[in-house]
This record gives structure tokens, sequence and C-alpha cells, in this order.
């Protein structure tokens, strides 16, 4: 960003700092609002829809295109001409309000998310507590969407939907918890700094629970009850049609590509790889594309993990979410959340290898003993709910 | 000094207009040709009887409630995790009895089955 | 030594987090439950006494710099309001007292709430969460290093008190049939009245506490208690009189009430609604000590306040000590509930203590507080077995004889007792040794401590001149001795002596060991207690108690520390009167038949009715303060409709106030016609009164809103 | 005036029209539901005010514990208890109009006082640059605010477990 | 910089609104909602205090977390007892919830 900045001032001289900074934040800002959805919707729903086929021995979108690849702008168009439907006794101005949030409340996440280095929007120095808070705004789209739209099915999808996320809230702040706590910041640029050895090694238990807990968030199987047909029709966004429909949808995406984007800078590294920063300087613009790649090359890679569960997962039932989420995410993170604390004051870990292991070890053991002991209560206990967290069916 | 946020509201504003543009874009292009039956309420082709105003169970506001406890408590663990690394050992005292204390409060939410969906 | 005293704070956490395991976790498994309480007090006694013991050891350096630790409770901008805890020698002393008695108290608990009977208490478990937290208060009040911290924990108290003394005013479905409708009332009214009383008193405290606040800036003992603060103090004046004397006047308040002191003890006989147990931890152990600590504790605030103001303040505290010792002696005459007799003397015990305190014999009055929760623990906790006894023996003979028809019968009606001695002999004994002790007999405890207050009055009185204060003191001090022995010896001959004057005497057991163990160990106490401070002429162990908290406060001239030799004049006097007043009153009551006039009432007659209607006391304070009250608020109220309906009301009611003055003292106007007459208008102007409490609570707040906006623009404009 | 003080001050003047607009529109809507979303928006615009006092932590907090909690419990209480008032009927009791009187008198006495006052404002350089180091926060919860911090907690443990007993259903 | 008494007015304001929320409003969750904005117009003059007096202590901060905090424990707990009233008696209507008349 900086770079961009001075390079501007250099081609137009009289352009003056703050002047200059506008306008490369306001490109910056169109890409994420404007260029960032489509992009994401179309290349996203294209993966989804082969991978899914692949994983279902099906061929997948093959009519519009080479391969198939442009149907999601076939998609795109169809939303766009699609009569838009307001129901009768909806309340106007809460129903058209809440599509719009809810796609807001998306592209107001990517401010913090590090694409490249040095490309950020804004590194906040609250940049985690960040992202969690931004995604309030989300849960008031849904329940605004459900309330005005004056549907008893949209409403109680509404409040099953919102049940999940504030449910899944709780084990994500947990994982964030313990990253900050290794890391000392909340800033994603010393997050990012942080990770010589990138905290999915470190900190494995932090990374599933921050993934389970973000497919939650988003709302994909095997969390996708706000889609279950058979139950509550279509979700709280069933009198919703045409492109209001669309910004749903397109939320929906734009998200999951944030949440593996989030997830990539705090586990993975973010845009930090091999040769980057040591054979080409993090400043020049091929170090940038080479972080950029990087990044994507991450990003991608955890999509196709929730792809993947989407595609082999069953859904699960209600109670069963909401258990997994309060009745063992929660406790297992708070545990976790101790442990690592504990490990960071251990007098005789001071060297930073050592801390690492001591680290992996840790969460290791958080999850051995966690695992152990829900297949022993499960054994002991006749309850459905928690055979069903640990698939002990069988 | 120039704020952190001065991108966020930049941003906030920017897509604030994705909405605009994109239903406004669509009102030029869609067909609108509404009549009674596609306005009313859709469930399942069955004819909607009375509001939306199903009595909820209360069940709902207790998960919210519990969330709202933690939410909370995220709050006050986050400065504690970002000044951890500056604070002397009894930080983690601190710390682990915060912590236990919020997992009580979660194992007595669970003992009494507020967490238990009937 | 520094070991025990770094333990301070866990004396108060454990029973603490006793409390919230039993409420939140162990409550449904009630051995576990009382098991924990008993453990957690138990484990504070070990503390305390490890405290105690470290204190004593490290002889006079505990007196030049006390231990202490404090932190910042809520810093707040610049000033910031300290907690801490605090030990020096006086604590010590009380720490010797405090846990341990509410341990014996706790460990007869288990039997008296009948644990694993059939019987049992159906909120067994919660019964010891409650007393936990009241045991936790207490300690906490004794070793609280701040008036702030030391007020947090009387609070604590109040509120365990009320739900103590209420502890039977639950309705329950299961057990519905077992619970006596008129017993739930009388619970409910009982705990409210201490609840409210004492805060009258806690109201004062606060003020004085934020007035010292005020001017001090600070609320630790060890920092009020430098000369300079003080004398700062005494300087300045609220109102023409010093502050030190106001604000020791305001503190004092506190203790008044809590110590149930006149004018404010009406709530304190009220309080036996609670189980036995609770009495005996209110009386003995841990509520009515902290009025009479409070006092012990601030009392260079006293001296400073009294130095400044002419002995004003200490005048007050002997004089209301005076008056109650004297008073609730008398009334104690004439009551027949078993307990309630009990409580009249502890009214009477804690005035002996307060007049100490105010002629500046502050050592004998924390020696007398130490004896006296001793004897009277045991007191109360005999009376309860006596109780226990006599409704076995009720339940005995209803079930024998089918019927439920005996609905009205009081278990603690000491006029239906009788013989006791040989069907519960090891109540009997432990219950005498009690007694002695607290008559005054040589050598038991209660012999001492009292003799040394006697003592002090009588020097002071040598020394002051004829009609001094001290005179006063001693007189009402002595006649208050030789009551108390009448009543004692009332209470033993009719409970324990004669013929059973009724079938549930008659069937009456002796209670378990859990309930008598205690009474043993009370008694042994009550026995050598005076040990600790025996008058000083006495070799080797003379004046023990006066070396050891005699410096706790820097010496003046209105204090005395030193220990004085034993006055044969003053303990023979005492002695007279305590053998010859017991025997007396035994020798009279012993064969007492139910149906007769009793012998004091034929001999006091009119007196003795005012004596039993307990100086009509509450019947005034309706006619005072309730109905004046109703009123005002129905002027405000009714201020625009019938005026004249009004006024002729008023003349009526005015009219009746000063018949209610003149009648207070005409015992059988009153009785007659007055006192429902009272109880009738009260209802009447109470309907009227309702009508301002709408009970919205958005109308509450306008008014404070209003109230708000007049008060800013009072202060702005004026 | 610099161009980024006149943005502050129009920004101000944005968030003060969410703001008390949105606590207005509390007051007068009729829908309960709508003055919550009124409710928050009036959140909202505080979080914008936190922005521009650069206290960016409490901004964050605001979004997370206001917007992102107690309006969805708001919401949630507001659907549980639906159907109680007749729109139609009036959603002020009688006192409203001596309410509205009071309210606004101590409005104009506060902003009198207010405007009136000096207020001993720091110096321009130590305004230039104010704390916002959430670590220094932190630190300052586990020092000199610690008992507060772990209070917090029990309030936090006291106000569930109440809250859990009120709103459970009993079951039958 | 905007002066600081601007702050100040506006919270004053915000703080009377939600004060005649609470004065008039019959439905009690409109009162909480009431409470809440009066809270809010507290925290922002903590936050206003400390940005202009003090800007390097983080007192005002730390009292706002803690407002904060205690708004959400009360709105936690009214909103329960609401709901527990409106099962026992149908109606969360302020004006009829006067049964703790004397």
């Amino acid at each position: 960003m900086d770079a961009t900045v001075s390079w501007l001032i250099n081609l137009i001289p009289q352009m003056t700092e703050p002047v200059a900074r506008l306008i490369v934040d306001l490109v910056y800002a169109g890409a994420l609002a404007f260029v960032a959805p489509v992009v994401v919707v179309v290349a996203f729903t294209y993966m989804e829809r082969k991978v899914i086929a692949r994983i279902q021995d099906r061929v997948g979108p093959n009519r519009a295109g080479p391969f198939g690849l442009l149907q999601g702008l076939a998609d795109a168009v169809k939303m766009l001409t699609k009569e838009d439907i307001t129901p009768q006794d909806a309340d106007r101005i809460v129903y058209n309000l809440a599509p719009a949030l809810a796609v807001i409340g998306v592209i107001l996440v990517y401010a913090v998310l590090p694409v490249a280095p040095g490309v950020i929007g804004a590194d906040l120095n609250v940049g985690v507590l960040y992202v969690v808070a931004v995604g309030g705004i989300g849960t008031m789209a849904i329940l605004m969407a459900g309330w005005s739209s004056n549907n008893k099915y949209a409403l109680l999808s509404a409040f099953r939907v919102v049940a999940q996320l504030i449910s899944y809230e709780i084990p994500m702040i947990i994982a964030l918890l313990i990253v900050v706590l290794a890391a000392g910041s909340m800033q994603m640029g010393e997050i990012i700094a942080a990770q010589d050895v990138p905290f999915l090694f470190t900190l494995p238990l932090a990374f599933i629970i921050f993934l389970m807990a973000t497919i939650a968030e988003i709302g994909r199987s095997p969390f996708d009850l706000l889609e279950a047909e058979s139950e509550i029709v279509a979700g709280f966004h069933v009198e919703y049609s045409g492109m209001k429909f669309a910004f749903f949808f397109i939320g929906e995406y734009m998200h999951l590509f944030v949440g593996a984007g989030i997830a990539t800078t705090l586990f993975l590294g973010g845009w930090r790889g091999p040769f980057l920063g040591e054979v080409i300087s993090e400043a020049s613009i091929l170090g940038v594309l080479l972080g950029f790649v990087y990044f994507l090359i991450k990003t991608v890679f955890i999509v196709f993990l929730m792809i993947w569960i989407r595609g082999t997962l069953p859904r699960f039932r209600i109670d069963h979410l909401l258990d997994f989420g309060w009745k063992f995410l929660v406790p297992v993170g708070l545990l976790g959340l101790i442990a690592v604390a504990l490990v960071l004051k251990l007098p005789f870990l001071s060297s930073s290898g050592l801390m690492w292991i001591g680290l992996l070890v840790a969460n290791i053991l958080v999850i051995v003993v966690s695992l152990a002991a829900v297949s022993m209560a499960a054994r002991r206990s006749r309850s459905v709910a928690l055979r069903g967290v640990v698939g002990a069916d069988r | 000094m120039r704020s952190d946020f001065v991108f966020v509201g930049i941003l906030v504003v920017v897509a604030t207009l994705l909405p605009v543009v994109g239903l406004g874009v669509a009102r030029l292009i869609r067909p609108k040709k509404p009549n009674p039956v596609k306005l009313s309420t859709y469930e399942c082709g069955v004819e909607s009887i009375g509001d939306a105003w199903v009595q909820f169970r209360a069940q709902y506001y207790i998960y919210a409630l519990v969330f709202v406890v933690f939410d909370i408590e995220a709050v006050f663990l986050l400065p504690w995790a970002v000044a951890y690394g500056q604070l002397p050992l009894y930080a983690l005292v601190e710390g682990v009895v915060f912590i236990l204390i919020l997992a009580l409060a979660l194992a007595y939410a669970w003992r009494k089955g507020a967490l238990r969906w009937s | 030594m520094d070991f025990f005293f770094n333990l301070a704070p866990l004396a108060i956490l454990v029973p603490l987090l006793m409390f919230a395991a039993i409420i939140l976790f162990t409550h449904p498994n009630n051995r576990l439950s009382s098991s924990l309480a008993i453990g957690g007090i138990a484990f504070s006694t070990i503390i305390s006494w490890g405290i105690v013991l470290a204190t004593i050891l490290s002889g006079e350096h505990i007196w030049e710099e006390t231990w202490q630790i404090s932190i910042p409770w809520l810093p707040a901008g610049t000033s910031v309001l300290w907690i801490g805890l605090e030990v020096d020698s006086l604590t010590a002393a009380m720490l010797f007292m405090v846990p341990f008695v509410c341990m014996l108290i706790f460990i007869y608990s288990q039997g008296y709430m009948n644990l694993g009977k059939p019987n049992q208490d159906p909120r067994y478990s919660r019964f010891f969460a409650y007393i936990s937290l009241f045991a936790a208060g207490m300690i906490g009040l004794v070793l609280s290093g701040s008036l702030l911290l030391l007020f947090i924990f009387w609070e604590l108290m109040g509120l365990c008190s009320y739900l103590l003394i209420g502890f039977w005013s639950f309705r329950d479905r299961d057990t519905e049939d077992h619970i006596d409708e008129a017993q739930v009332k009388r619970a409910r009214a009982a705990a409210l009245k201490a609840f409210l009383t004492t805060r009258i008193g806690d109201v004062l405290l606060f003020s004085g506490m934020v007035l010292l606040w005020a001017y001090t800036g600070t609320l630790n003992f060890s920092e009020i208690f430098q000369p300079e603060v003080l004398e700062h103090l005494a300087e300045i004046t609220i109102w023409g009189l010093p502050a030190a004397t106001v604000i020791a006047l305001l503190v004092f308040g506190g203790a008044v009430g809590k110590s149930a002191q006149f004018p404010l003890h009406v709530w304190l006989p009220d309080a036996m609604e609670g189980p036995t147990p609770v009495s005996a931890l209110i009386h003995a152990a841990t509520m009515v000590a902290a009025g009479v600590y409070l006092v012990a504790r601030t009392y260079p605030l006293f001296v400073a306040g009294s130095v400044a103001g002419d002995g004003s303040v200490l005048a007050v505290v002997a004089v209301i000590g005076a008056i109650t010792a004297f008073f609730g002696a008398t009334i104690g005459l004439a009551q027949n509930d078993i307990k309630r007799v009990l409580a009249y003397s502890t009214i009477s015990q804690l005035g002996y203590m307060m007049m100490a305190l105010g002629i500046g014999a502050y050592v004998a009055a924390v020696f007398h507080l130490l004896t006296h929760a001793f004897f009277k623990a045991l007191l109360f906790l005999g009376s309860g077995s006596v109780i226990h006894g006599v409704e076995h023996g009720h339940h005995e003979i209803a079930h024998h004889s089918d019927h439920h028809g005996d609905d009205d019968f009081n278990p603690n009606d000491m006029k239906t007792m009788g013989g006791l001695r040989h069907r519960m002999p090891r109540t009997f004994w432990t219950y005498i040794i009690g007694t002695l002790a607290l008559v005054g007999w040589l050598p038991f405890a209660g012999f001492w401590s009292k003799d040394e207050i006697l003592g002090e009055a009588f020097h002071l009185w040598r020394e002051g001149g004829t009609f001094s204060l001290p005179l006063w003191v001693w007189l009402a001090g002595t006649l208050g001795a030789l009551i108390t022995a009448l009543y004692m010896g009332r209470q033993i001959g009719l409970v324990f002596w004669g013929e059973p004057r009724h079938g549930a005497a008659e069937h009456a057991h002796e209670s378990p060991h859990s309930m008598t163990t205690p009474l043993i160990v009370l008694a042994i106490f009550a026995v050598i207690g005076g040990l600790a401070n025996l008058p000083s002429n006495v070799p080797l162990v003379g004046g023990e108690l006066h070396h050891f908290i005699g410096e706790v406060h820097e010496v003046s001239e209105v204090v005395h520390s030193e220990a004085l030799a034993l006055n044969a004049i003053v303990a023979g006097l005492s002695t007279v009167l305590a053998v010859g007043g017991l025997i007396f009153g035994w020798a009279i009551y012993r064969n007492y038949r139910v149906g007769e006039v009793e012998p004091f009432q034929r001999w006091l007659g009119p007196v003795f009715t005012l004596l039993k209607n307990k100086y009509y006391v509450d019947e005034l304070y309706r006619a005072v303060f309730i109905r004046p009250t109703v009123w005002l608020a129905d002027i405000s109220f009714r201020f625009d409709t019938g005026v004249i309906d009004y006024l002729v009301n008023l003349v009526g009611r005015v009219t009746r106030v000063v018949a209610d003055f003149g009648g207070v003292f005409d015992a059988k106007v009153i009785d007659s016609t007055l006192v429902d007459g009272t109880g009738k208008v009260t209802n009447s102007f109470g309907g009227w009164l309702r009508q301002t409490q709408t009970g919205r609570v958005q109308n509450y707040v306008l008014v404070i809103a209003v109230t708000v906006l007049l008060l800013l623009g009072l202060y702005l404009y004026l | 005036m610099p161009a980024d003080q006149i943005v502050r001050y129009i920004v101000f003047l944005i968030l003060t029209v969410m703001t008390l607009g949105g606590a207005l529109g509390v007051v007068v809507s009729r829908n309960l539901f709508h003055s919550a979303l009124f409710l928050v928006l009036s959140f909202a615009g505080v979080v914008g005010y936190y922005v521009l006092l650069d206290a960016g932590f409490l901004a964050a907090v605001q979004l997370l514990i206001y917007i992102g909690a107690i309006a969805i419990l708001i919401l949630f209480a507001v659907m549980l208890t639906r159907g109680l008032m007749d729109k139609r009927q009036s959603q002020h009791n009688q006192q409203w109009l001596i309410a509205a009187l009071v309210a606004l008198l101590i409005f104009v006495v506060l902003a009198v006082v207010l405007w009136q006052v000096e207020w001993p404002v720091a110096s321009e350089q130590a305004l230039a640059s104010p704390n916002v180091s959430v670590s220094q926060l932190g630190q300052e919860l586990l020092g000199p605010y610690v008992i507060p911090f772990e209070v917090a907690s029990v309030l936090l443990l006291v106000a569930l477990i109440g809250a859990v007993i009120l709103a459970r259903e009993t079951e039958s | 910089m905007i002066p600081l008494y601007w702050w100040l007015i506006v919270a004053a304001a915000l703080f009377c609104i939600g004060l005649y929320a609470v004065l008039s409003r019959k439905n009690a969750i409109a009162v909480l909602m009431g409470i809440e904005l009066m809270l809010n117009a507290v925290n922002l003059n903590l936050v206003a205090f400390w940005r202009y007096i003090t800007p390097q202590a983080l007192t005002g901060q730390v009292f706002a977390i803690f407002v904060i905090t205690v708004a959400a424990a009360e709105a936690a707990v009214g909103l329960a007892i609401f709901i527990s009233v409106y099962r026992m008696h149908g109606s969360i209507n302020v004006e009829k919830l006067d049964t703790m008349r004397w």
C-alpha cells in the first residue's frame, strides 16, 4: 500500500500524500466491494460444484462455456433478471435492508485481511477482535430478514441460525484467544510476523476449533441447518428472490473466502512462504505477487478442505449441533487456552524452538485427553447427543 | 495523525454502494408482474394462518444469554492475552481463575439443562 | 511466625467457599453439606488459633507493629478505597473465641436439625450454607483492617441474620402439612424486623464512615488512629460539635443497632423465631458481639471524641449501656419463653459490656464479651437441647394418643416443662454450669468478668466523686446482677425442678451426643474462662488479658488498661446478691404448678404486666414512629380532598397520640382499649397511605428524576 | 481549518444524527421490533464516536457486545414476548408529557452547565498522542484493576445463574 | 479537535432520551432499551473525558469496559425477569406490574 502511495506521488508530483492515500484506499475498497464478490462467487461456485461432483462421482457443470466455466456468469445473469417479490405483509424497509447488511457485514471483514505483504486495508491493532465483532452485523441481518418476511418458517429458521451462529462464535473467539496469546498481539501483521513456525503446527487444537467454528459460522454442511429444506423450507430467506436473494448468496461465498483467508493468516502464516523475504524482498513487486500467490494457494486449500468436509459428512441435527458447540468445543477450547497460557510461562521453555515443541505437545495432549473423555462418556452414557459428537454410533 | 480506521470508514461507504448499485441495475432489467398469490406468504403451498406469531421457546433466549456472558469474557481475556507476555507469573493465575469461574458458569448452565435442546 | 498471619485470609475464605460449594453443588447431599461446613469452620479455627499463638509468641512486638495486608479495592482516579486485613492482639483475642464457638454450634446443629432422621429439616443443607456464610462474615469482620471491609462483612452478617431468623418462613409443597401457618408469619415478621431495625444503625454507621472518609480520606484503622489524624478530627467542627464526636456517635449508632442496645433492642427477642443454633450464633459468638467489637476496635475515635467533647461520647455509651443492662434484666424476669429469657439476658449482658466501654474499661468489656460468648452459647444450646427434648416428647405423646388436637402446644414455654433434670442429665448439668457462670458465682467465668466491670465502676466512683456517672453505672450493674440471678433461678426452677407440667416434658429424652458434646466443651470453658484475666493481685496469672490487649490502643487518661486488684466489697456484694438471688428464685419457682399465679406476678402486680409487655416499647414505636409516618404521608396525598373531614380526624388522632403517651406507663388503660385502637387506626391509615404506593416503578423513577432536577437547580442557583 | 478536521466535524455530525436519531426512534416507534433496530442504529453511532475518539478497542467491544450480543438478546426477548401490545394503543403511559418535560429540562440544565464549565483539557502534545495500546490496557486490567477484573467474572457467573433460573421453562 | 463539550452535550442528550424512554414507555423491554441508552451515554462521557483530559492514563477506557459488563449483565437478568413475568402474568406492561404495591 505504502509503495503504491509513493509511486502515485512520483507519478503526479502535485499530489499530496493524504490525497494519494485516499485514492489508493478508494481503489482498494472498490476492488474489495465490487470486484472481489464477482470473482469470488464465480470462482468458488464453480470450484465447489466441480469438487462435489467429483466426490459424488458426477461431472458437474459442463454446458456453459468450456468445462462449464461460464456457469457462474450465467447464474449471475439469471439472478439479475429474476422478478423481485416483496410479500405484502412484509416489513418493507427492514426486508430490503437485511440483504444489504448481510453483504456489507461480510465485505467489512476484508478490511483486515492481509492478502500480500503490505497489502491490507487497515492493519488495526484490534484486528482479530474486529473480525469477530463485524460478524455480529451478519447475525443482525439474518434476524431482520427472518422477522421482516412475516413468515413462520423464515422466523423459525432465523432463530435457529442465530442460535447456531452465537453458539459457534464462542469457540471461535476462544480459538482466536489462543492465537492472540501465542502471538502477543491482535494485529494481523504482527500475528503473521510471529509465525516463524505456522501456528497450524504449534496450535493444532486452535486450528481445528477455528475451522469447525468457521464452517458453522458460514453455515455450510455439515452445519447447514439454515437450509435444511426438509425441515424449514429454505431458511430465513425463503421469501427472498432475485437480486436480494443473490446478496445472501454472495454473502455466503464471500464469507467462505474470507473465513478461509483469516484461517490462512492466523494459522498458515498468511502470505509467508519459501524465498519470500530471503531471496525476494517483500517490498518488491515480485515479492508482493509471490506473497499473494502463497496466500491464494493456502486459502484455496482451506476452501477445498471445507468443500471436502461438505461432500463427505451428513448434516447435524440441531440439538447435536448446539451440543457439539457448547459441550465439546467450548470446554476443550478453554482447556486449551489454559494449557497454552501455562506453557508460555514455563521457565524452562525459554528458547523459541523448545517453546514451539512445548505448545505442540500441550495441544496434542489436550486433544487426546478431551477425545478420550468424550469417548468414555459416550461409552458410558446412552445419550444420543454425545454419540453424535464422537460418531460412536457404530 | 491518520487513524487506521479511515479505511474502514471508506469501505463502509463503498460497500454500501454495492447493494445500491446491484438493486438499481436489477430494478432496471427485471420484470415486475405482481399478483396476490405471488405476494402471499410461502408456506409450502399451504394457506398461511394468522400472523407469524408463533410462541417461541425460551430455549433460544438461554443460548443467547450464555453467549453474552462468554462474549464479555472475551472482552476481558483479549487484553489479557495481548499483554500476557509482558506480565509476571501471577497473570497466569489471574487468567486461569477468571477462565475457571466462567467454566463454572458453563458447568452450571450445563448441569441445569439450560443447554439441552428438548 | 508470619506463616499463620499469611494464612489469615483463608480463615475467611474457606467458610465462604463452603457456602458457595454447598449452595451450588452439594446441597442435594445433606451429610456432605454439613460435613463441608463443619470442616470449613474447623479449618478456620485451626488457622485462627495459629494466629492467636503467633500473636502471643510475638509478644511486645505485635503492639508496636500490627500485622497487616491491604489491597486497593476500587481505584477511582486519585483516591483509592483500600481494603485489607489486620491482626493485633484485640483481633487475636476475638479470633480465639469466634471460630471455635461457631464450630461447636455447627456440630450441635447437625444434631439439632435431625440429620438422617425422618424429621430432618427439609432445607438442612441450606441451613449449613447460611451459617457458614454467617461465620465467614464474623471472622472477616474481626480480621478487617479497614472500616470499609468491616462494613462489608457487617452487612453480610445483616443479610445472614435475616435469612436465618426467617429460616422457617418458607413453604414447601412436599411438607406443607408440617408447617404451622402462624409460625411462618412470625418468622417472616421477625426476620424483617431484625433487618429493618439493624438497618437504622447501619445507616448511622455508614454516615459515620462517609464523614470519616470526607475528613481524613482513609478508612484504614491504622491510618485513622494516627494521633495527628485524631487531633485533626477533634479540631474540625460539624454543627458546633467536634467531628470526632459526631463520627464516634454515628459509629456507636451502628453498634447500638447490631448489639441490640436500648432503644434499638426490639429485634433481638423476636429473633428467637429462628432455629436455636442460630440464636446461639447471633447472641453469643457473632452478630451482637460485632457491635461491641466495633466500639472496642474504634475506641481511639471514641476517646478522641470524648476528649474533644468533654467526655460526652463515652458518657452516652455508658448511659445507654447501663440503661440496657438494667432494663433488659427486668424484662427477663417476666418472660415465659425459655429462649426469650435468655434473649433479654443477652441484651442486659451486652449492656454491661457497653457500659464498661463507656467508663473506659475496655479490657473488661472485651473480657466479658469473651466469657459471655462461651456461657451464653452454652445456655442457648442447652435451651435448644431442652426444646428438642420436649418436642420429641410431644411427638411421642401425639403419636401414642394418635391425635393432633394439642396444636397450640408451645415447646418453648417454660411453664409447661419441669422435672427435666432426671430426663436430660447432661443438658441439666451443663445448663447449671452456664447459669452459674452467667449469674456470677465464684469461680465461674462470669464472676471474674462481671466483677471486673463492677470493680472498675466502683473504683472510678471512688475517684470521681459522690454522684458521678460511675456510681449509677455501678448501681445499675449491681442491681442488674441481682435481677439476673432472680430470673435465672426462676428459669432453672421452672425447667429442671418440680413435677413435669405437661405430658411432653414427661416424655422428654436426652438429646444425641452431637448436641451434648458441644455443651460439655462449652461448659469447660464457662468454668475456666475466667483464668484469662484474674484480678491483678492473683500471683502469676493475674491480669493476663490486660497485658495482652491493654496496649492495643494508645493510652490516654480516659482509658484504663491497667488491671485492678480484687475489690472485696464489690466482689462480696455481688456474690451475695448472685447466690441469694439464684437460690431465692429457684426456691420459689421449683414447685410452681400450672395455672397458678406466678409468685413474681403476685408481688409485683401491674409492674409485672409492664415487664411482661416489655415496657410497651413495641407499642410505643408503633404509636410514635409508624403512625406519624402514615399521618404525614396522608397529609401530602389527601391535601385537596375532604379537608374538613380530615381535620376532624386530625383532632382525634392527636388526642390519641397524647393519650398513648400517657397510657404507655399506665398498663391497664393501654392493655384494654388503646392497643387494639392503635392497631385499628394504623390499619385504616395504612389503607390511605397505600394509595401513594402505586407500585409502578416509573412513577418512582419520575419522582427521582424531578428530585434530581430540583437538586441540580438548587445547587446551581444557590 | 485543515481538511481532515473538516472531515472530522462532518463525520461527527453524521454520527450524531445516527445516534440521537436512533435514540429518538427507540422512544417514538410503536413497533417494538423497530425500536430495537433503532437501538442498534444508535449503538452503531456510538461505535463511530469511539472510533472518532481513537478508542479503537472500545469501538470493537461496543460492536461485539452491544450490537452482536445485547441487541440480539433484546430482539430475542422482543420476539419471545411478542403479540402482547396492541399496536393501535398508545405505547406511552399517562405521565409521558411530564416525563418529556422533565427529561428536556434536565437536558437543558446539563447542556448549559457543560457548555459553561472550563474543562481541564490536556496539553496539545498529550492530546496528539493518546494511549491506545491494548497491551497497556491488559496490564492495567491485571494491575490496579485486577480485583474488579476477577469480580467481573463472578458478576457474569451470578448473572448467568440468575438469568438461567428465571428464564428456564419449568419442566412439567 | 472537536471541542470537548460537544461530546458531553451529545451524551447528555442521549442520556435524557434514554431517561424519557424509561419514564414513559409502557413495555418493559422498551424501558430496558432506555436504560441501555443511558448507559451508553455514560460510556460516551467516560471515553470523551479519557480522550480529552487524561489521554495517557487508561482509566476511562477501563471503566467503560466495566460499565459495558454491568450493562450486559443487567440486560441479561432484566430480560430474563421479563420473560419470567410474561410467562406468569401474560403481560410485560410496566403499568400492570404493580403487585409490589403496599
